[in-house]
C-alpha cells in the first residue's frame, strides 16, 4: 500500500459520464485483478473522502488505469482534473480475484469461469478475465448495462477486445439482449448443465455489480450450485479498514456478535457470495 | 525505535502527568487500534492515539450503512463496533509494545457498571497510558439518557471511574449540550485528570428518494472541517472555566486548525476524521508546529495554550 | 403582480391560517427587507421572506469584522444591526405592498419587554402576516444567559409575545441546546403557532498570526451546508415532539436540502446564506420542488412533510 | 447588477500568483471604473462565498477583465478554471470613482489628479486612470508593490501604458524607489505645494491598497488639505447589500447608533476618506 500524490498522465471521455484516468506513480505499484485505490482530486477542498476506484489496467510499473462513472460531487471533481494535475492516491486496497488453474488431469471436466459484469461493476474485472484468457480457463463473459451508450462507457470494447465469449444485454434493448444480465446468466448454466452433464459446481462465476443483480447472481449460483465470488461496493471512510464504516453483514454460527460484520475494504472486497447476508443491504440507494 | 526519531523538544508536553512528544495525538475511532497506521506513518512520529473505543465484551456494531459523507464532514453511526477490552489488552497492546508513542485507551459502556468492567479489564494491560472516558453513549439503564449530556450523570461516572482506574483518567466531552462549561466543572470537580472535547455532533441525512435515512441508524455523529467552528469555541469556552490540561479535537485537517485549537487553550489536540482522507495528517501537523514555532519565535508550544489575545469581553 | 406568476397549486402550505403560494421562504438576516432581492428575483414567486431581526430601536451592530467563511459555512458577528421597528414599518412595508408574497417580521430584543415594544410597534404595520421571535439573543437584564436557551424563559417570553401580538406567531429555535424536543414543547405550550428552526450554532475562528478571534465580537454564528445535518436531525426531533406546524432552516442550497427538511417534518423551509453565494437559490428551489412532485408522482407537497420512513427506533 | 453565468475567454497567468481573468457575458454588462463584481467558480463546492474582485477592463459591452492575486481558497479554485470554464458572477456592484472635467475657467489652478495604487489595489484604479486620461486631468500616479515581480502582477505594463507620469515603490527596492509609495506621494505633495503656491485642496487623492496604506494616504491628505477618496476592502458575505457583512466604521454627529456603520459593499466601495475611523480596521488581518 502507498500513500502518495499520482500525476494525471490523461483522463478521456470514453461517452458522456464515463472517463478514464490514467496515473502515474513515483513508486513502483503491484496491483492485483480486483484491487483498488482511494482517489482524490487535489486541489479540491469538497468532498472530503476519497473515493474508491477499482485498477482497471496496470500499464506498466509505475502506470495505472480506471475507469469511472460521473456519479457525484467525488466522481465529477475527478472528472474536471487534467493531464498534468494530481490526484491524491491509496493504492493498492483490498483483496484480489483468485484465479484458479484448470485441473489438466480432470479429462472430463475442466473448470470453467463465469465473469458477470453489471454496469460500472465492469472495471473490477477486466483484468481479471485477461488473467482467466492467459491461464487458458474456459471463460464466459456475461455483461450487462443500462444501454449501448453505457456499455461503451464501461468498456465494452476492451471487453471485445479478449476475444473471449462474450453476451452483452442492456436493461432498453439497444444492444444485445433485452433485460437483465441474470437472464442469460441462468439460461447458460441451466443449458451447461443439462447439455454436457456439467455439474454447476465446476464453474466459478465472478461478479461485480449493482447490489440487487449480485444478490441474484448469488441465488442462481446456489441453485446449481456453482462456487461464486462477488466484489462487493460499500461507502468507504478510509479503504484501509480503520473507519468501520464499509461492513457488510455476513453469515455467522453463533449469534450476532462482533463477526457479524465485515469491512468490505480490507476483509473484501471480494467475498465469497454464500457468506454475505444479502437482505442486509450495505448501500443506502 | 526513539532512537530514530528526532523530536523536536519544544513539541513535548505534559497532559497528567503522562509525557507526550508532541501534542498531536490521533483520535479514537479514527485510528483504529494504531497498527492500521503502522503501514502509512512511522508511529513513533506522533505524541500518542487514542484507541477505538473499548467495551468490557466485543460488539457487533450497527448494520449499514454506517456512514454518509456531508458537505465539510461527514456522519457516522458505528455502533461502537469493538473488539472488547480483553482482546485489546491480549492481542494489540503486545504489538504496540515497540512503539514509543502515548496509547490512550478510549473506554465506553452503556451503563455504570460497564464502563468499571471495561477499565477493570484494561488495568490489567501493559502499555496503556491514560483512560479516555467517551460518556457520549446513551444509557440504556436510564432509559437512554446520554450520560455525557448531564453534568450530574457524568459527575457520578467520573468520579466511579476515578476509583476504579490506575491510570490517569481524561473525559471526553459531548457537545450536544446547552452549557459545555458547566458540564466541564461538573466533570473536573468529580476528579478527572483532563478534558477531551469535542465529540461528534448529533445529524442526520435523509435520501429524499427513499425517504429514508441514509444511516441504518437513523441519527449519527458528525465530524469534520463542518465543526472546527463549534469545537473551537466550546474549547475556549472550557479553557475558560477549568484548570486541567484540554485537548481539543474537531475537523483538525492541518497544522492551522490545530494552531487554533491550542491558542484558544489546547495543550493537544486530535486529529479523527483528517485521517481517513488524508493518512498522514498527523506527522504533516507535527512538522508544521515546529516550523509554526520558528516561524513566529515561540519559545515552545506550551506557551501558546490559550494564548489567545481578547479585546472584547 | 399576482397575475404575471402562475403558481404551482401543489405547493402552497398553510402555517398558523397564513397561506404562503409555496415553502420556499427567504431567512432572516439574509433576505434584507425583502427589497433588496427585487432586482435579482421576482419576489412574487417565493413563499416569503423573514425581515432582517427588527427591534424596539434601530441598532448599529458589531464592529468589524463581523463575518469569516469556514469550511461549508461561515460565521456572522452582526449585532442585529437594523433599521428598527419604526423604520420598517413606515419606511419599508409600503414598498413591499405590491408584491404577493408573505411578509414574516423577525423581531427580537434584549429584554422580554424589549420585544414586546417591537411587537407594539409591529402592529400597527400593514402587511406583515406573522412575527418570528429570534430568542437566540442574550438577555441583558438575566445576566446575558440566553433566552432561547432556557425552556422556562422562552415559554415566558413566547407568552407575553402571544398576548401583545395580534398576528400569527412563529418562535425561531437555538440549536445551542441540549434538548430541542423538550425546548420545542414548552414554547408550543405557551402558545407558539409555529416554530422554525434552527438558528446558528455559536462558533468561533482565530487567526493564528494575530492570535485573535476573527471576528471582533469574538464568537459568531454558524450557518451554511455545514449545519444541514444538525438541522435536519433537530427538525426531524421536534416533529416528533409537538403538533404545530415546522419552518425548517440550516444550510439548504439546493431542492434536494430543502426535501430533506420536508421529509423530516418541515411543512415550510427558509434558505438562509445560500442566498448570498447564489441569489436566485430560492427561485430554482421552487421550480426544483415542482420538478420532484412531478417525477415521484406526489398529490402535493403537504403530502411529504413528515414523510420519513423509519425502520429503526 | 446582473446575475450570470460567464464563460471564460481566458484565465492568464502575468506572473506567479496574478492572473487576469477575461470573462465574457451573455448580457451587456456596464461596469464603471471602480465597480467590482462577486465572483466563484462554478463547478467548485468550496469555498461557498463569492469572492470581490475589481473590474480591471471592460473589453467590449459583454467581456470583463479581472486582474487578481491568488490568496487563499476562493482565488486559488478560480485560477483553476480554463477557457470555456464558468463562472458564477454578479455584477457590477458598488459605486464608481467620480472624475470631474478640469475647470478651464481658472486659468491658475487647474484641478489635478493623484492616483495611488497599493499591490493589487491597483486593480480597482486602471480604468480610473483611463478616464482621467480621457478627461485630459493632469494625473501622477504612485504605485507601490511589494517587488518588481509583484508590480508587474498588479499590472504595472498597463499603467505604463497610459503613458502618464508613473512614480513605482517597491517595499524590497528591486524596482523604482525603495519603500512605501507613500513616501513619494508625501513628496510630491510637498514640493507642489511649496513650488507652485498650488494649494492641497486643488488635488484629488484616489487611492486603493492595503488598509495601512489608506490610512496614511489620508493622513497625508489631510495635512495638505486634499479631497482624498478611499475604495475599501473587507471580507463580503454577498457584495449586494443584504448580509451587512461588509461594514466599516464611519464618522457620525451623533453617539454610536444605526447610521456609525456604513456597507462596503452598497454604500461604496468608494468613501471619501475623511469619513471612515480609520481605527476600526474592518480586515482582520
Ligand atoms: C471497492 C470499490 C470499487 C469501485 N470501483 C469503481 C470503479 O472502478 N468505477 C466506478 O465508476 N465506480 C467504482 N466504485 C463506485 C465509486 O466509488 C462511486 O461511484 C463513488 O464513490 C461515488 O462518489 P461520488 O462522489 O461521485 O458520488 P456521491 O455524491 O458520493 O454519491 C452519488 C450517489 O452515489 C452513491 N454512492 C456513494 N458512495 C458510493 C459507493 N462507494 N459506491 C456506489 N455508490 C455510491 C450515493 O449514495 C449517491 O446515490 C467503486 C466502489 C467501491 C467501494
Ligand atoms: C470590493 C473589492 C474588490 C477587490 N478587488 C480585487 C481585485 O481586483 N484583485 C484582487 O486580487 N483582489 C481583490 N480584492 C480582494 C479579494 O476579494 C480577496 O483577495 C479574496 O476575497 C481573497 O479570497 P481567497 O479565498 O483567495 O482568500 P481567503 O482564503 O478568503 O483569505 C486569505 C486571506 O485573505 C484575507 N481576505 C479574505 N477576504 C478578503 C477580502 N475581501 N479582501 C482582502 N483580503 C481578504 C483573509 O483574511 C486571509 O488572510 C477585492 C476585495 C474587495 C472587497
Ligand atoms: C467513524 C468514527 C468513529 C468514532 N468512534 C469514536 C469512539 O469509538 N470513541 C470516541 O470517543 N470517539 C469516537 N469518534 C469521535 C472522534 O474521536 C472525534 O471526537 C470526532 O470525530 C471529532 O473529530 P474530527 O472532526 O477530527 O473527526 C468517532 C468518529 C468517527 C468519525
Ligand atoms: C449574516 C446573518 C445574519 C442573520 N441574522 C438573523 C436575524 O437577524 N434573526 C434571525 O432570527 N436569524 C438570523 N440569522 C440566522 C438565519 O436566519 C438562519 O437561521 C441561519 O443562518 C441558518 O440557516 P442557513 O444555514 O440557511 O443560513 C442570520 C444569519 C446570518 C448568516
Ligand atoms: S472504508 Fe474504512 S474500514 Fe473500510
Ligand atoms: S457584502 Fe453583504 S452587505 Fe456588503
Amino acid at each position: 500500500m502507498i500513500e502518495t500524490v499520482a500525476t494525471v498522465e490523461s483522463n478521456l471521455e470514453i461517452t458522456p459520464g464515463y472517463r478514464l484516468l490514467t496515473l502515474n506513480f513515483d513508486e513502483e505499484v503491484e496491483a492485483r485483478a480486483g484491487q483498488f485505490a482511494m482517489l482524490r482530486a487535489r486541489a479540491s477542498f469538497e468532498p472530503l473522502l476519497r473515493r474508491a476506484l477499482a485498477v482497471y489496467r496496470v500499464a506498466g510499473k509505475r502506470q495505472l488505469s480506471f475507469l469511472y462513472q460521473i456519479l457525484g460531487r467525488g466522481t465529477e471533481q475527478l472528472s474536471f482534473v487534467e493531464r498534468g494535475g494530481e490526484v491524491e492516491a491509496l493504492v493498492p486496497l483490498g483483496n484480489s480475484w483468485p484465479v484458479e488453474m484448470p485441473e489438466r488431469s480432470s479429462v472430463e471436466a475442466s473448470r470453467r469461469a463465469i465473469v458477470v459484469a453489471g454496469g460500472i461493476g465492469s472495471a473490477s474485472v477486466l483484468m481479471l478475465c485477461e488473467e482467466l484468457a492467459r491461464a487458458r480457463i474456459d471463460t464466459q463473459i456475461f455483461f450487462g448495462a443500462a444501454s449501448g451508450r453505457v456499455a461503451s462507457g464501461c468498456g465494452l470494447e476492451d471487453f471485445r477486445a479478449l476475444g473471449l465469449p462474450l453476451t452483452i444485454t442492456t436493461d432498453d434493448g439497444s444492444l444485445g439482449e433485452r433485460g437483465f444480465v441474470t437472464a442469460p446468466l441462468e439460461r447458460h448454466l441451466r443449458d451447461e448443465v443439462s447439455k454436457k452433464s456439467l455439474r454447476g459446481a465446476d464453474s466459478t462465476i465472478y461478479a461485480c455489480g449493482p447490489w440487487p443483480m449480485m444478490a441474484r447472481v448469488n441465488e442462481i449460483a446456489a441453485r446449481f450450485d456453482a462456487r461464486c465470488l462477488v466484489s462487493l461496493e460499500a461507502p468507504m471512510g478510509c479503504g484501509f479498514g480503520v473507519c468501520v464504516g464499509c461492513v457488510v453483514a455476513v453469515k455467522t454460527d453463533g449469534p450476532l456478535g462482533y463477526a457479524s460484520y465485515r469491512r468490505v475494504c480490507t476483509d473484501g472486497t471480494i467475498f465469497s457470495a454464500d457468506t454475505i447476508r444479502w437482505e442486509v443491504n450495505a448501500m443506502s440507494h | 525505535m526513539t532512537g530514530t526519531v528526532n523530536h523536536d523538544p519544544r513539541l513535548a508536553v505534559e497532559i497528567a502527568g503522562i509525557h507526550f512528544n508532541n501534542p498531536v495525538i490521533g483520535a479514537s475511532g479514527t485510528f483504529g487500534y494504531g497498527l492500521e497506521f503502522a503501514e502509512l506513518i512511522d508511529l513513533n512520529r506522533i505524541g500518542g492515539f487514542s484507541t477505538k473505543g473499548l467495551s468490557s465484551r466485543p460488539l457487533a456494531g450497527t448494520p449499514p450503512p454506517r456512514i454518509v459523507e456531508t458537505h465539510g464532514g461527514m456522519l457516522n453511526a458505528i455502533g461502537l463496533q469493538n473488539i472488547g477490552a480483553r482482546a485489546f489488552v491480549e492481542e494489540k497492546l503486545p504489538l504496540l509494545e515497540r512503539y514509543d508513542t502515548r496509547i490512550i485507551a478510549n473506554v465506553f459502556g452503556y451503563s455504570d457498571e460497564d464502563y468499571i468492567e471495561a477499565i477493570t479489564i484494561l488495568n490489567d494491560g501493559a502499555g496503556i497510558d491514560a483512560y479516555e472516558l467517551n460518556i457520549s453513549c446513551p444509557n440504556v439503564k436510564e432509559g437512554g439518557i446520554v450520560i455525557g449530556n448531564s453534568p450530574a450523570a457524568a459527575a457520578r461516572l467520573t468520579e466511579r471511574a476515578r476509583r476504579a482506574s490506575t491510570r490517569p483518567l481524561i473525559v471526553k466531552l459531548s457537545p450536544n449540550v446547552t452549557d459545555i462549561a458547566q458540564l466541564a466543572r461538573a466533570i473536573v470537580g468529580a476528579g478527572a485528570d483532563s478534558l477531551s472535547l469535542i465529540n461528534t455532533l448529533v445529524g442526520m441525512s435523509i435520501d429524499i428518494y427513499t425517504r429514508r435515512s441514509r444511516l441504518n441508524y437513523g441519527t449519527g455523529g458528525l465530524s469534520g472541517p463542518a465543526i472546527r467552528p463549534i469545537a473551537v469555541r466550546m474549547v475556549h469556552e472550557v479553557a475558560c472555566a477549568v484548570d486541567v490540561p484540554l485537548i481539543g479535537i474537531g475537523g483538525i485537517a492541518s497544522v492551522m486548525d490545530a494552531l487554533e485549537f491550542i491558542i484558544a487553550g489546547a495543550t493537544a489536540i486530535q486529529i479523527g476524521t483528517a485521517n481517513y482522507y488524508d493518512p498522514r495528517v498527523t506527522v504533516k501537523v507535527v512538522d508544521g508546529l515546529s516550523e509554526y514555532l520558528d516561524r513566529t519565535d515561540s519559545p515552545n508550544i506550551g506557551s501558546l495554550t490559550g494564548s489567545i489575545i481578547k479585546d472584547q469581553p
